[in-house]
């Protein structure tokens, strides 16, 4: 189990303001977990400023990006859960 | 450290809502799999865009689910509280028996067992759970 | 008189790209030339392979592929939003033409319109 | 070139919901504007998320405008039809009477004098009308 | 009366992903009209790429920016209805 | 245990911004500790002289200014929003203290929120 301090939730396309707002904010000991819209990130080239990225499976498949998930760990939300509690506090933005 | 195996707490925040954004859907697989695992959900509540989740009216075509009813019968199952926030459920027309009769309404639209209340509700979720999670819109 | 329907948000996330399709759809349907432009993050309703089991809602692709059926005269993409979103020229559907979104596009068409 | 003064008419979308947009009202501002210069308003269709201003129930604090009722007493006053989409208001739980008997529901909350169709009354208004203009939600 | 083509009706602010759609598609002969958040664009640096910038006089107001109106020109709502039938086509953005 | 709630949305266009403060002055009723922090478009809530008549909505600053009465112990603005939005130091209401959104800021709460 790996520890880290913030959970990131983001569920908001890149070309979303609060997506930059998001990504300003992550700390080196944060973790990233893409949900919803969030995972069409991993289809562009931008940086996500971390190397610890989650993408959420049921939302990566459904939207047909279950090829181009770049350097993230797929995760379900059994383990999504267990995220949230190992970090020491989640922030949903 | 948190050992992920003690059983754990959480209060879930949704504030978009369904046929809007996918909200309602996330917080449902997320509320599954954490009483799966044997954590508790100590209230889940409902906040601006959020509160249209407990319309007893919403009627989506038959071949689509119908997110009100799904997480009705969940809440309904599992014994959990869902409430929906006073303020954000006036404005927006969501009322149930007792706003009808102080506000002199034509009906009610509040589907069982979700109750309206005020923003007090949501503080002690948060005081009483390891954590309070979010379901916001995704536009 | 011809309609150009914009979809800029991608599927299952929020209802604003179902919604723009029914509304080509309807133009369609009452005899109205209607065509439908994704650009932006919409550029995401014509990826491929979308296993939409485990969200509990139904996979868009099917809605898409039945707009020529339905009588929508073009589908267009945004050629710099999808490669944006690393969508090259083969991995679009059948049908859809790489475009450039920019005031000569708009100009083709009477009216322009978002679902939301 | 349009001459501005020969009268005009218009269809208003609203796509945005009250209290979550400014979309109501920014098209109640407009819709008057343009009917004291002696143009005319051919309908109002609500989209999306906008059908919840067709709400009978939105009752919002005493000191903010109830945008549902301000809205069906102009609509009412000046004879215009307001039509909300059958789609969109079904899955968003606002249904009138009929689609309340059809899917056998506790109750209605359609605000007269609004009424709900199909799509086909936005194409129609489109096709007759000099403008149709949109008010989305601006977030 | 000024001619123009198109009128762009932006009510978004300048963080949102479809204001820089729209400036995008700005042809010469068009003209833009902020309204509701979009009036905040006045209090940025963005270039609006049109010099025919009219901004709504109640939304300049209500967000304090009537000393920050730049190059636009002031209209209020039934200015704003002529514009609309001035105009060859209005976009709602 | 520190609440910040985030206010990313300017006001009259959207309800997002009233529902967050309400959040903030409920926590300080009940007793928690509550700080605001104005972020990008967000910053547009501190701007002065908002005549809100014309639109039929009340002006917010009123609200704003309770904020201190009503509990709230911190009212923070991200200056390089600030800055974007041509706000100055001068240019803020008294109490408002510019700082940076960055990790260092979030890891002093416990919580931080969005209303939406």
């Amino acid at each position: 189990m790996t520890a880290f301090h913030t959970l990131h939730i983001l569920n908001k396309t890149p070309d979303h303001p609060r997506f930059s707002e998001c990504l300003g904010t992550l700390g080196t000991d944060d973790a990233l977990i893409l949900t919803e819209n969030g995972v069409l990130a991993l289809a562009t080239e931008i940086n996500l400023k971390t190397s610890r990225i989650y993408a959420l499976t049921p939302d990566v498949e459904a939207r047909g990006m279950a090829g181009t998930t770049r350097n993230s760990i797929l995760v379900d939300y059994p383990e999504m859960v267990d995220l949230t509690l190992q970090a020491q506090r989640v922030i949903s933005w | 450290m948190t050992n992920p195996a003690t059983p754990k707490t959480f209060t879930l925040v949704i504030t978009g809502a369904p046929y809007s954004s996918q909200a309602p859907q996330s917080a449902l697989h997320f509320a599954r799999a954490a009483l799966e695992q044997g954590h508790s959900i100590d209230r889940v509540f409902l906040y601006g865009d959020g509160v249209h989740l407990a319309s007893s009216l919403a009627t989506p075509p038959s071949d689509e689910t119908n997110w009100s009813q799904v997480w009705a019968e969940f809440l309904e199952h599992h014994g959990i509280p869902g409430v929906a926030c006073i303020a954000s459920a006036l404005r927006r027309g969501l009322v149930d028996e007792k706003e009808q009769a102080r506000y002199e309404l034509a009906s009610e639209n509040l589907r069982s067992p979700f109750t309206i209340a005020g923003l007090g509700e949501w503080v002690e979720g948060q005081t009483r759970s390891f954590r309070t999670l979010y379901f916001h819109a995704g536009d | 008189m011809e309609t150009l329907v914009i979809i800029d948000q991608p599927p299952y996330g929020s209802w604003t790209g179902r919604e723009a399709l029914d509304m080509a759809f309807a133009l369609a349907a009452f005899d109205q030339t209607a065509s439908l432009l994704f650009s932006g993050a919409g550029v995401n309703w014509l990826r491929n392979r979308q296993i939409t089991d485990a969200i509990g809602q139904k996979s868009v692709e099917k809605n898409l592929s039945a707009a020529p059926v339905f009588g929508i005269s073009a589908i267009l993409a945004d050629a710099s939003a999808c490669r944006r979103y690393g969508l090259g020229p083969q991995d679009l559907p059948d049908g859809v033409v790489l475009t450039e979104m920019d005031a000569k596009l708009l100009a083709r068409y009477s009216h322009t319109v978002f679902a939301g």
